[in-house]
């Protein structure tokens, strides 16, 4: 029993909850009804969020829950460490998917799905990956579920097995894949010269380790694998072509998992392998930045020319996806703290803004922004959240992203670097831009859109989730630490890493 | 153009680096490190004047049998790979019939039964009896005898028409009499663990008599074992062979 | 003369002699058209090797390896253990043959012919309808 | 009887095979019988054995009694004694899975399985012998029975074993060559006392000489790049039910033999070692890149895999090419480990043709429907393949970049990724083809029962899908055991 | 002496497989192989082998008739 109780195992029985619920579902998928087969879904979900849950007071106090399984190669175990950046990701991806699965009820049957038993297991699957991602405590066992992830979504991306979800699919393959073997290169490397993996708030890379045009190749090897999955400009257009798949799968890519997988992983390289003062010395953290910052600027330059809704708001995660970057390369306690809060603030923004689309999608099948004239007569509810989730994206006060977008200019201004704040201003601008159109053509009151003029809403499945996320990321926005202390967590990783170089 | 620059790749080395010994120097390290002590002990702890023998079947037993295993390994290849039913063949050149008529007298018809039957066979059969019992005094040993012994079934079915040899075995029985030949060989060694020693131990074989005598009792086991086998074999394969191909011109 | 000739052979001839038979046997295998003439070489180069290994087992002034009498002194008798290696060789070399034989046999029933070249067009031609 | 086991575990299967034909003439399962209970002895046997041999030291079984370097020595160190456990398993489920192939005469039937049998015999053989000579006669065994197996593929089959046996009797011609330099040298045929003499130094001429026709003659049997040859059309025509142990084992032995004369009986203190590591890091290199681009062309399953094993192969001679005693335990870690996925990728593709008829990755629309277990393993093998965690195919190339990382050797770190991108482009191409391409309609030659396959096949798709995640997942037992044997070789 | 007998047969040797990788009718290779494998039979004796040669002999027979009967079913002429 004392498997179960023992505060150690925690991490490992989140990992483990979505793991066998996705080979339960895949065995038995076939064979059972759907009903039970999406109980296993929903058990696992609520069991996932009361363990991670039930890890925060503990990390709040300063615990540290460490757990050491096995060798997983000679030297080196298979890890877990529960600290809290990994904790703020967990809670958000263990969060979202319980709401996430709702909503993929509501959205596959809505929508006579196929394949729904591969969906559902390869779904807990890359939760799975992505928990393990979060309390990995060194760099193999991240890498162990980092593929994963990336094998995991690429079902996901495939679903609909026609030609484009194959084409998509291989585009997704092709840079997660390479960019990912690149990271297995990377990390031998770091492996070789410098004897540990364990990831040390602060970076246990030295310079005496790895001198100065080594230590920028390798930066950039291990960083490419997070700016593939995080979209950062060159290395994000199979970001944008993921989208045929089906919306939750977009919300999990945008949202949940993947990209912010891939936000993860850069903030574990730069400040828990290279630590802010290789970071810096070696130009790295710069150079990233300043790609974070075109990336912000050319994505939403790009999302407004988007008419697709899908495809502009992929292209605006590629941009927010970039913020989190750029917070973490500011190299300041504060813009750390921001960062990662922005992972929180864009999740819940951002899949309110998805769970509509696909919403707006199942129910009157359009997927041109310039189609939707008059749509918020139909569907109020879902189009008023959205118009919520746009100002908290173009941070708003009060809303979610205010806060971490607040705290990555705070950092900013006390790094002296006054064209990343102008970056900040500028693109909240762009984001009004390119979501501000969308709600005003649904609420414009002069014309009447024969398609909809009778209301009706998405089925409950799908609208409860999304009224739901709306609300929290108000709430977030609001009081930033209510609840599970996330802002807290954010503003403790933040400090970890930079008061030992204080 | 390929003959000559093979020939230069393998011979090169040989003349660029002096790696090998003179021939027939006594104290060059071949003659001189292992085989001082098989020339030296052949008789006293093998009983076998014949050093080769020693050699094959006692020091270096253990690669006799295999030799023997790939014997038996070749007949039920040579089986195998015939006993797939002739399927049609893609081309029909006319070539194939014409080379099967070469004609000329049967070889059966050319040879004296009555010489072949009545007396050189039962003579190769006796001088094959001779070559495997006395193998460790004299040259020979179970393979020539075994040889031999296949020879003698060759004459026999050249002799007489086909279908009609003295023993008539198919391809399957004699497949399966070589089979036994190693095993007769495997059991010999394995009889050896009963006394306590180790695989192919002559001297610890389990019967209570003097060691030399024990080695002798063990190289005949063995060789009786190899003659089986390779006799086997050798009819094997001819009646594989025969099988598939007229022999003869008999049915023309 | 002689002995200059002796010492030459002894020392490299015998072998270069043997290694130029090896080479020819490989070449064989690698330049002819004819499947059975590629059987013949393999033997050949089979026995090259025989010879190169019984090469150095031989001694000058020894005698065949069957003892003559009780007491046997190393340097009277001629080198068993090549012999022996040898005698296993030949007779891998025996199997061997068998089972080409026998997988020639097969060839030239499915193809009608052994000739490389025209067993490869061929080949080429009955692409499409394989059985396995 | 304890101290007989390692020459038990080569004779329980030799003494099948030979009795095989006989009792197949009595009644026509026994000899499959006594075959399949023979290698399940020996696989016992085997796990046994590796215990001995960690708890209690290398083992040294002087056959017939007389010391070496006069007899015949078996010796079974913590590498081997691994090995040999290998394909005993690998064996053990290849005899119980060719039971479904082949024609039924009992003539047939009884020499498949005495060959099958005798191949296993002789890969174990080559393994555990610890004498230059009776290795060439192991070597014999296995070319010949695989001459055979291969030849059972049909017609095709019989003109590439044909080749092949011209090719390896050239491998094997010129191994016997390089003994017998090392003969004439040294005088002796063991190998514990080669290499005692050999390093007292002054042999450097006579290592150089024989490495290389070793190299080549070894490197003609593991298809090593460019003596590879003989090997995609003999891989993809052998005996169907046969395969996985022709194309999962029969190539890394040899490889291990490379191994011993390379590392453990030259050691690496002549002054030619470092080309010759150079040159087979060429080799391997080449071999890597260009299995990889040929296997990407083919459309046939099987041709595929053919090529893909010579990359693979490649990533072999990459550690020995490497030499370090972690890239060395990456080698044997992958060859372990390539054994499982080859093994059990010609496992899954010998099922879907026993149950489909077809080899064509065109033709294998949606099969993962209707055959879940199969496909699963098919998947895991692939990834292992490329080399994605948790699989055992990530953590033999960890060790293989370690040991280039800390030899300095970047070039082969590049390669590895280079060619684990290849992989991944047509291993996924054949997962696309499982899972998106659209449903042909084939019909199902066996509908039996409520199981998806027969026991025979089911029973090592599972076990290869154990093994594959199992040696990833503890790889670290694995190694510790390696490095009991390799921790003072090497560079 | 003796080297010298070996190395006129080797050379005997040599001359005959020339004679076989260029001949044009494979029933005269496979005669001269027969050939090949007597010479070599003799070369064993003059190397002090007699086992081998009296395997050798042997052997040269059975395989020459193996070489016969496959012969029969092949065309004889060659390029």
């Amino acid at each position: 029993m004392t498997f179960i109780t023992a505060i150690e195992y925690r991490p490992l029985l989140a990992v483990m909850v979505s793991l066998i619920a996705s080979g339960l579902i895949y065995v038995l998928g076939e064979h059972i009804r759907p009903n039970a087969r999406e109980a296993i879904t929903l058990i696992a979900s609520a069991l996932k969020i009361i363990i991670v849950y039930s890890m925060i007071p503990y990390v709040l106090e300063g615990t540290e829950i460490h757990l050491e399984l096995f060798s997983i190669v000679k030297g080196v175990s298979f890890a877990f460490n529960v600290d809290p950046a990994g904790m703020v990701f967990a809670c958000v991806a263990s969060t979202l998917w319980i709401l996430t699965s709702v909503y993929s009820i509501g959205y596959m049957r809505g929508h006579g799905e196929q394949n729904q038993t591969g969906y559902y297991a390869a779904f807990a699957m890359c939760l799975s990956a992505a928990t393990g991602i979060c309390f990995a405590a060194n760099l193999i066992t991240f890498f162990i579920f980092y593929e994963v992830l990336t094998v995991a979504t690429y079902p996901l991306v495939a679903h609909y097995r026609d030609k484009e979800g194959t084409i998509s699919g291989r585009k997704y393959l092709a840079y997660t894949l390479i960019s990912g073997q690149i990271f297995f290169a990377a990390i031998v490397i770091v492996y070789a010269v410098s004897g540990t993996m364990e990831f040390t708030p602060g970076g246990f890379l030295t310079e005496e380790m790895l001198p100065m045009p080594w230590a920028l190749i390798v930066f950039f090897m291990m960083v490419g694998a997070g700016m593939v999955k995080a979209g950062v400009m060159p290395l994000h257009s199979w970001l944008p072509a993921a989208m045929v798949a089906p919306t939750p799968v977009s919300a999990l890519l945008h949202a949940v998992a993947v990209v912010k997988a891939g936000a993860f992983c850069t903030l574990r390289v730069v400040l828990y392998v290279f630590g802010p003062t290789l970071a810096k010395s070696c130009h790295g953290a710069d150079i990233l930045a300043w790609m974070a910052v075109f990336t912000i600027l050319v994505s939403s330059l790009i999302a407004l020319k988007k008419t697709n809704l899908k495809a502009r708001l992929a292209f605006s995660t590629v941009g927010q996806l970039s913020y989190i970057v750029l917070g973490i390369c500011i190299l300041t306690p504060f813009s750390t703290a921001g960062a990662l809060y922005h992972i929180v603030a864009h999740a819940f923004m951002k899949i309110t803004l998805f769970m509509a689309a696909g919403a707006i999608f199942v129910t009157t099948h359009k997927k041109d922004i310039r189609e939707m004239l008059g749509l918020g007569k139909r569907m109020p509810v879902t189009m008023a959240c959205f118009t919520l989730a746009s100002f908290g994206i173009a941070g708003f006060p009060f809303f979610a992203g205010f806060v971490s977008k607040a705290n990555i200019i705070f950092g900013a201004v006390a790094m002296g670097k006054p064209f990343f704040v102008a970056t900040l201003i500028v693109s909240a601008l762009l984001a009004l831009a390119y979501l501000m159109p969308v709600v005003l053509i649904a609420f414009k009151k002069e014309v009447e859109n024969p398609d909809f003029a009778a209301r009706g809403e998405a089925s409950l499945c799908m609208l409860v989730p999304l009224v739901i996320t709306a609300i929290i990321s108000i709430i977030l926005g609001i009081a930033p630490n209510i609840g599970l202390h996330l802002f807290d967590f954010s503003i403790m990783a933040g400090n970890s890493i930079f008061t030992p170089l204080m | 153009m390929t003959i000559i620059m093979l020939i230069v790749v393998i011979t090169v080395p040989f003349i660029a680096f002096d790696v090998l010994p003179a021939i027939g120097d006594p104290e060059s390290p071949p003659n001189s490190h292992v085989s001082d002590y098989y020339i030296e002990h052949a008789i006293d702890e093998c009983n076998s004047p014949n050093m080769v023998t020693a050699v094959i079947v006692d020091y270096r037993a253990f690669d006799t049998m295999f030799e023997t295993t790939v014997m038996f390994l070749a007949g039920i290849s040579v089986v195998l790979i015939m006993a797939n039913k002739p399927r049609r063949r893609i081309p029909s050149p006319g070539d194939f019939k014409r080379t099967r008529n070469t004609g000329g007298t049967p070889i059966y018809q050319t040879i004296n039964k009555d010489v072949m039957i009545s007396t050189i066979e039962p003579l190769i059969l006796i001088y094959a009896m001779y070559v495997l019992f006395h193998g460790e005094v004299s040259l020979g040993g179970g393979f020539q005898a075994g040889a031999l012994i296949g020879m003698t079934y060759l004459l026999d079915v050249m002799a007489v028409k086909r279908d009609k040899p003295i023993m008539n075995l198919t391809k399957f029985m004699s497949a399966a009499i070589a089979g036994l030949g190693p095993f007769i060989y495997a059991l010999t060694g394995i009889i050896c663990f009963i006394g306590g020693g180790l695989y192919l131990q002559y001297n610890k074989l389990p019967f209570n008599i003097h060691e030399a005598e024990l080695h002798s009792i063990g190289i005949t086991a063995v060789e009786i074992g190899v003659t089986i086998g390779v006799a086997g074999t050798i009819i094997t394969i001819l009646n594989a062979l025969r099988e598939r191909i007229s022999f003869d011109d008999d049915n023309d | 003369m002689m002995t200059t000739i002796n010492a030459f052979l002894a020392a490299k001839g015998i072998y270069l002699l043997t290694l130029i038979l090896l080479s020819l046997g490989a070449a064989g295998i690698i330049v002819c058209n004819n499947y059975m003439k590629k059987l013949i070489c393999m033997n050949v180069m089979q026995v090259a090797v025989i010879f190169f290994f019984l090469c150095f087992g031989q001694k000058t002034g020894g005698t065949i390896p069957v003892a003559l009498s009780e007491v046997v002194k190393a340097s009277e008798y001629i080198n068993p253990l090549p012999h022996g290696l040898m005698l296993t060789a030949i007779v891998v070399s025996l199997g061997t043959t068998g089972v080409g034989l026998s997988l020639l046999f097969r060839i030239t029933e499915k193809y009608g012919t052994i000739e490389e070249d025209d067993l490869i067009r061929r080949e080429n031609k009955t692409k499409t309808g394989e059985k396995e | 009887m304890k101290e007989n086991i390692p020459v038990l575990i080569i004779l329980l299967p030799l003494c099948s095979a030979l009795l095989c034909l006989l009792l197949t003439g009595l009644h026509k399962r026994l000899g499959r019988a006594l075959v399949v209970l023979a290698t399940a002895g020996s696989l016992v046997l085997s796990v046994i054995q590796l215990r001995t041999v960690i708890t209690e030291g290398t083992i040294h079984y002087a056959v017939g009694g007389y010391e070496p370097p006069f007899g015949i020595e078996l010796v079974i160190d913590s590498l081997n004694a691994l090995i040999i456990v290998m394909i005993s398993i690998i064996g053990f489920l290849t005899v119980l899975f060719a039971e479904n192939f082949g024609d039924d005469r009992p003539v047939v039937k009884g020499s498949a399985n005495a060959i099958l049998a005798l191949l296993i015999t002789g890969l174990l053989g080559m393994t555990s012998t610890g004498d230059m000579f009776n290795l060439y006669v192991f070597l014999e065994i296995t070319s010949l029975s695989a001459y055979c197996l291969i030849a059972m593929g049909g017609s095709k089959g019989v003109v590439s074993a044909y080749r092949y046996m011209l090719v390896g009797t050239i491998a094997a011609t010129f191994y016997l060559l390089g003994i017998g330099i090392l003969y004439s040298a040294t005088g002796t045929l063991n190998m514990g006392d080669l290499s005692a003499i050999l390093n007292k130094g002054g042999y450097d001429d006579v290592m150089l000489v024989s490495m290389s026709f070793l190299i080549a003659a070894f490197g003609i049997k593991m298809a090593l790049f460019p003596f590879h040859g003989w090997q995609p059309s003999a891989y993809t025509h052998a005996e169907p039910g046969t395969r996985p142990l022709i194309t999962g084992v029969m190539g890394k032995i040899p490889a291990l033999a490379m191994f011993r004369y390379f590392y453990c009986i030259y050691g690496t203190d002549y002054i030619y070692v470092k080309y010759l590591l150079i040159l087979l890091g060429v080799f391997s290199v080449f071999g890597m890149l260009y299995g990889s681009l040929m296997a990407m062309g083919q459309s046939d399953i099987r041709k595929i895999l053919a090529y893909s094993s010579v990359a693979q192969i490649g990533y072999i001679s990459l550690g020995f090419a490497i030499g370090t005693p972690v890239a060395l335990a990456g080698s044997f870690l992958h060859m372990i480990g390539h054994a499982f996925m080859k093994g059990g990728l010609f496992f899954c593709t010998g099922a879907i043709r026993f149950k489909y008829g077809t080899v064509n990755i065109d033709d294998f629309g949606r099969i993962y429907k209707k055959m879940p277990l199969t496909c699963g393993l098919l998947v895991v093998a692939a990834l292992s393949m490329i080399g994605i965690p948790p699989t055992a195919g990530f953590f033999s190339k960890w060790y293989l970049a370690l040991g280039a990382a800390g030899r300095h050797e970047w070039i082969y770190i590049a390669v590895l990724v280079i060619s684990s991108l290849l992989n991944a482009v047509y291993f996924f191409k054949v997962i696309e083809k499982v899972f998106i391409q659209q449903d042909k309609g084939l019909d199902d030659k066996w509908s039996k029962g409520e199981l998806e396959l027969p026991l025979t096949i089911i029973l090592p798709v599972v076990v290869c899908f154990i093994a594959i995640l199992g040696i990833g997942i503890f790889n670290v037992k694995l190694f510790d055991i390696l490095m009991l044997t390799l921790e003072g070789v090497g560079l | 002496m003796t080297l010298i007998l070996e190395a006129i047969l080797l050379l005997g040797l040599i001359g005959i497989t020339v004679a076989i990788i260029f001949g044009k009718d494979l029933m005269t290779s496979v005669v001269i192989y027969c050939a090949f494998s007597f010479i070599t039979m003799f070369l064993y004796i003059v190397m002090g082998a007699p086992d081998v040669a009296f395997t050798e002999a042997v052997i040269g027979v059975i395989s020459t008739v193996f070489f016969i009967i496959i012969l029969r079913s092949v065309n004889r002429k060659t390029k």
